[in-house]
């Protein structure tokens, strides 16, 4: 659907929205701001995975990050802060310091990013599945296709350097079996840190809601 | 009329995404809205993963990471979740046992 | 911000991020929240969904009525009777004409009487279908509502029928009653009791079987027979928790006989077993929860119907008139008395105090919604939000009566 | 058609993107407009199915007998109402939240297909897009109530938070057994799987999506935020919850929002589980034989057809949720969370667990002939996706 003028007007589109909403999030002084301004950086974010041909790790992005982790952290702002639209403080030397930092991080990175040529070593060829175009022999990235690689069987039978596969690569079946046992660690020890004691004087109810 | 992307373009969006990340963890004192930086920082990786990953991107050549990227992507997202979650409950004891989500104020470390 | 009385305001004002240190959040239910019943207004200290007090504020419609009744003679306060509990206007009017009639030794002809139980159980099921109505409401479900009042509508009909008004009748007097019933009055409440009673059984399918209705109210705001008997909560509330006791029955015997001949059963639990015909209780239920209270209601219908039915019949072989309203200005006899009555509600009482004149020294009334929402703090105690308008909504207050 | 409109226009090449931006606008208001017209239809339903239950009419008197222009006149009203912002409220962030709302649920219905060739956008995960948008929804909601700066606003906005972020666990698990048996998230492909007689319908195809089918039900009620799961508005324990401070068109935003969420879990509910545009009996294969048919004009009415199918199946699902709101009693917050948890995610779970096994022992089906294989699938997406390239 998108021609290359599409595609740069709903990138120069997303990327206006990631950046303004990652400056609304420093440059807020109430916290629920600062999670309104994430929201939307991190929905151009997601966006802009779409448009780079990520389709499901965009659609991750929404779930995960804007649909999850934001909804947790707006309800630890409420759980934190009684009253309404807590005024952030900051003071100015934490500022200066921030700009220091800040000044030559960007100077470095801008650097690096200009330097980056990409060379172009393969013809390409146009999917007719998804009207994207991709270098000849590079099989497009599936969820399919995602989550073999997960399970443990090397996808990548062509390498960016046009070599065969090599033996030993087999996937990310040991990080994702890894990242799992971590999650439910993770589960388990946030709800064991969060759990509040019921308060005194109060005798806490079952789950008929008879007084015990 | 406008010039394509390339992963140029990218990577920029996600250095602007990396420097307001770590401005808003050093200038924040509230615990959510470090961790909110946090986000932004994982986010800015996030971005250059894809950038490098994107066949749109490199029309004229493979992509020098093809499922690598993605699947780095998905990784750092479900690392974020959990450390959002852990993050979270941290705050919530934190305040209640100090009364605030300041993090200057808790430096004292007696249990 | 509103100062609440007994509260420090400055424990509230919280200024800047590093001085938040409350826990608990105080909330103003009412006066103008939705499930109050009224203007009532209840002050929540709570911790998130957790309620850990409930303080009922009450005051807003007071109207000095019993001030009033010591201004005026008492057929001029009987239109003063019926605002109080505005949902069973002929209860409060039966229970004042009863007071003065005790004190004056008055009794009223047979049709009187047997009017005056169909008039008077009529009433009560109207103010029980008003009751289950908003209930439904309280919990969410708008159906419910919705066919209570229709029901309702009917009944008032009817009472338009007899005395023109359809909320405050004004029309049990001193003496009898202030007219007769107009021709074919009589078939069209027959008709109605006839296509009513399978409405109660729909209602029982909404309500009182639904699974999430009883989720909602077994075992919530149990309020135990001591309890009950200490805080004086009387009527429905007071027999929801199993005490075996009804004025019709067990109270002044200058009331009782006006039921007397008369076959009907109390709505209590015994054995686990309410009056038939009604579906059975369930097993989450424990007495003197919200749900028996409000099951209490519904078995009254049932009785109530039972009772329009039978003093229709009396009503058709009695002799004579319906008696004649007393002197607009008689003379009190000097004394003291006391009659309470079971209302809808609970057991309303009317006190006089006479010098001998045709003006009482003092008068006084016994609310029965004002004791049992005195007993809203107990229950509400530990409960959580949602619980509260389910408890409330089960106590079934009329604010009128309360403030009087 | 963006080509198609800058060739019309015999424009330059370099201003090709005004014609891209505007066909871009075009659909966008297309699409808005089937949403608005989706969301008044269900307005006046509502009305008139709570009629039906209460022994009553509904609305009469605007539009003829039955009343059918009232929710214009709903409108006309709610935007002629002063619009009110509470002194204790911030105001940006009260402005913005019924957008961020509504913002989400427009965009559901981008991937959503209304028939094997009707879909604004043709996401190769659509099933995983519109569940991750819809989740989205809930932010705007929680921004509402924290924003308004009232307690009650802020206990629905807390409510709410819990409530839907809990459901879209179980949510997800079930929409994830028709994905499993087709073995794609395109709901075109999945669409095109259930193609046939009703029995070949997802729901249909083995005990464990039956169980998976209401579990879905379940939490696409709760996940909308619909009686009897309307906690965080619960307006007789809450006020109105959230938007307790709303009135006027951002009170109206947000009622958009409900219901357009209500026909677009519904409408993935078809595509997942109720064979999606394909009728109960296959008519359209019999009127206008196989699929591959080149016929513009054909194509064109069997489209029209599976479209027709899919609106009748959404509007059924969307009486039923009506109906389920007008006939039950609300819940307690502790017990639609327990419910959450308790049952629904257990069960769900089990009932994927239950599907796996099931495709892997009788991959036949129970009769051996059941439903199209994996192979004959993807057969049936490259056909489908092909008619859909090919102009």
């Amino acid at each position: 659907m998108t021609g290359p003028d599409g595609m740069a007007i709903l990138f120069w589109l997303f990327a206006i929205v990631t950046c303004g909403g990652a400056l609304v999030v420093v440059l807020s002084r109430h916290i629920v701001r600062a999670a309104v301004g994430l929201i939307l950086s991190l929905f151009g974010v997601a966006m802009l995975f779409l448009l780079a041909g990520a389709e499901f790790v965009g659609a991750m992005q929404l779930m995960i990050y804007v649909g999850g982790t934001v909804v947790l952290l707006a309800f630890g702002v409420m759980l934190t802060a009684r009253r309404p639209l807590l005024p952030l403080s900051t003071t100015r030397d934490q500022w200066l310091a921030a700009v220091l930092l800040a000044c030559p991080l960007t100077v470095i990175l801008v650097q690096a990013a200009l330097s980056y040529a990409p060379t172009d070593s393969v013809s390409a060829q146009v999917d007719a599945h998804s009207g994207v175009s991709t270098p000849v022999g590079m099989l497009p990235v599936t969820p399919a296709r995602l989550g073999m690689a997960l399970l443990g069987f090397s996808q990548d039978n062509h390498r960016p350097d046009g070599g065969e596969v090599s033996h030993g690569d087999s996937g990310y079946l040991l990080p994702f079996e890894l990242i799992s046992v971590h999650l439910l660690v993770v589960l388990i020890g946030a709800a064991y840190l969060a759990r509040r004691e019921v308060p005194s004087g109060m005798t806490p109810r079952d789950n008929q809601g008879q007084l015990q | 009329m406008f010039s394509p992307i390339t992963p140029a373009h990218y990577l920029f969006v996600g250095i602007v995404l990396f420097v307001t990340g770590m401005i808003c963890l050093l200038t924040k004192r509230n615990i959510i809205a470090i961790l909110i930086g946090v986000e932004l920082i994982l986010n800015a990786a996030n971005i250059n993963f894809i950038a490098f990953s994107s066949p749109v991107l490199f029309p004229k050549r493979v992509p020098p990471l093809v499922l690598d990227g993605q699947i780095f992507v998905l990784f750092v997202m479900i690392l974020a979740a959990a450390e959002a979650a852990v993050a979270l409950a941290i705050a919530l004891h934190f305040y209640s046992r100090f009364g605030t989500v300041d993090v200057d104020q808790g430096d004292e470390l007696k249990g | 911000m509103n100062v609440i009385p007994g509260v420090d305001p400055e424990d509230f004002s919280v200024t800047s991020e590093t001085e938040v240190r409350t826990e608990e959040l105080l909330i103003n239910m009412g006066p103008q929240h939705p499930s109050t019943h009224g203007v009532l207004r209840v002050v929540l200290r709570t911790d998130g969904e957790l309620v850990l007090e409930a303080i009922p504020h009450i005051g807003y419609l007071h109207r000095c009525a019993e001030k009033i009744g010591e201004k005026v003679t008492p057929r001029q306060f009987i239109p003063y009777t019926d605002r109080m509990d505005y949902l069973a206007g002929m209860n409060m009017n039966l229970g004042w004409a009863l007071t003065v009639e005790k004190l004056l030794g008055l009794e009223v002809p047979e049709k009187a009487r047997h009017l005056r139980v169909l008039i008077v159980e009529l009433n009560r099921i109207a103010s029980h279908l008003v009751a289950a109505g908003t209930y439904g409401l309280d919990l969410g479900s708008f159906t419910p509502f919705v066919h209570c009042f229709r029901e309702r509508e009917k009944i008032l009909n009817l009472f338009e029928a007899v005395c023109g008004a359809r909320l405050t009748y004004s029309y049990i007097t001193v003496g009898g009653l202030m007219a007769d019933l107009p021709s074919g009055w009589l078939d069209q409440c027959e008709a109605f009791l006839d296509q009513f009673e399978p409405v109660i059984d729909d209602l029982h399918d909404l309500l009182s079987v639904n699974h999430i209705f009883v989720k909602r109210t077994a075992g919530v705001g149990v309020l135990s027979r001591e309890l009950a008997v200490d805080y004086g909560c009387t009527g429905p509330v007071l027999r929801g928790s199993g005490v075996d006791w009804d004025l019709r029955r067990d109270g002044d015997p200058f009331y009782t006989r006006m039921y007397r001949d008369y076959d009907f059963e109390v709505a209590v639990c015994r054995d686990g077993k309410y009056p038939q015909p009604s579906p059975p209780v369930p097993t989450e239920a424990v007495l003197g929860d919200c749900w028996h209270r409000f099951f209490v209601r519904m078995v009254e219908v049932v009785q109530s119907v039972r009772l329009v039915r039978q003093a229709i019949e009396k009503y058709r072989l009695a002799e004579g008139d319906i008696g004649q309203p007393i002197k607009l200005n008689q003379k009190l006899p000097p004394g003291e008395v006391y009659l309470e009555t079971e209302c809808p509600k609970g057991q309303m009482g009317f006190m006089i105090v006479s010098l001998g004149e045709a003006i009482p020294w003092r008068v006084r009334a016994r609310s029965s919604s004002f004791c049992n929402l005195s007993v809203l703090p107990e229950l509400c105690r530990g409960c959580l939000v949602a619980d509260v308008p389910a408890i409330v909504g089960s106590l079934d207050i009329v604010l009128g009566e309360v403030d009087r | 058609m963006a080509q198609w409109l800058s060739d019309w226009l015999t424009l330059s090449p370099q201003w090709e993107w005004v014609a891209y931006l505007t066909v871009a606008l075009l659909q966008a208001v297309i699409l808005l407009a089937l949403v608005m017209t989706a969301v008044a239809l269900a307005t006046w339903a509502e009305r008139k199915v709570a009629g039906r239950i209460q022994d009553r009419l509904g609305p009469t008197r605007v539009g003829g007998r039955f009343g059918w222009l009232q929710p214009l006149a709903d409108g006309l009203k709610l935007f002629t109402k002063e619009d009110l912002i509470p002194a204790n409220a911030d105001a940006v962030l009260f402005r913005l939240a019924p957008y961020l709302s509504f913002a989400p649920v427009f965009g559901v219905f981008m991937a959503l297909p209304f028939s094997d060739g009707w879909v604004a956008h043709h996401f190769n995960t659509a099933a995983f897009f519109i569940l991750a948008v819809l989740g989205l929804e809930v932010f705007g909601i929680i921004l509402g109530g924290y924003a308004s700066g009232s307690k009650w606003s802020l206990l629905g906005g807390m409510r709410e938070a819990a409530q839907v972020v809990s459901y879209e666990v179980p949510l997800a698990f079930s929409a994830m057994l028709p994905i499993l048996l087709a073995g794609t998230m395109d709901l075109v492909a999945i669409g095109e799987a259930q193609r046939g007689w009703f029995w070949n319908w997802f729901v249909f195809h083995d005990p464990f999506t039956f169980v998976a089918f209401w579990i879905y039900v379940i939490c696409a009620v709760a996940g909308t935020n619909r009686a009897p799961f309307d906690l965080a508005e619960a307006e007789s324990e809450l006020v109105a919850g959230f938007h307790t401070e709303y009135s006027g068109f951002r009170w109206s935003v947000f009622y958009m929002g409900e219901y357009a969420a209500m026909a677009a879990v519904c409408g993935l509910g078809v595509v997942l589980f109720l064979g999606g545009w394909n009728g109960p009996i296959p008519v359209a294969e019999w009127l206008f034989g196989p699929a591959s048919s080149t016929s513009p004009i054909v194509n064109f009415l069997s489209q029209l057809l599976g479209a027709v199918n899919f609106i009748i199946k959404c509007i059924i699902g969307v009486v039923f949720m009506i109906s389920l709101r007008w006939t039950l009693p609300r819940p307690r917050i502790d017990q639609v969370m327990s419910m959450c948890w308790k049952y629904c995610f257990p069960l769900a779970a089990l009932a994927f667990l239950g599907a796996t096994l099931w495709v892997l022992m009788l991959p036949d089906g129970l009769l051996g002939q059941g439903h199209p294989k994996a192979s004959t699938c993807e057969q049936s997406v490259m056909v489908t996706v092909e008619r859909i390239e090919t102009p």
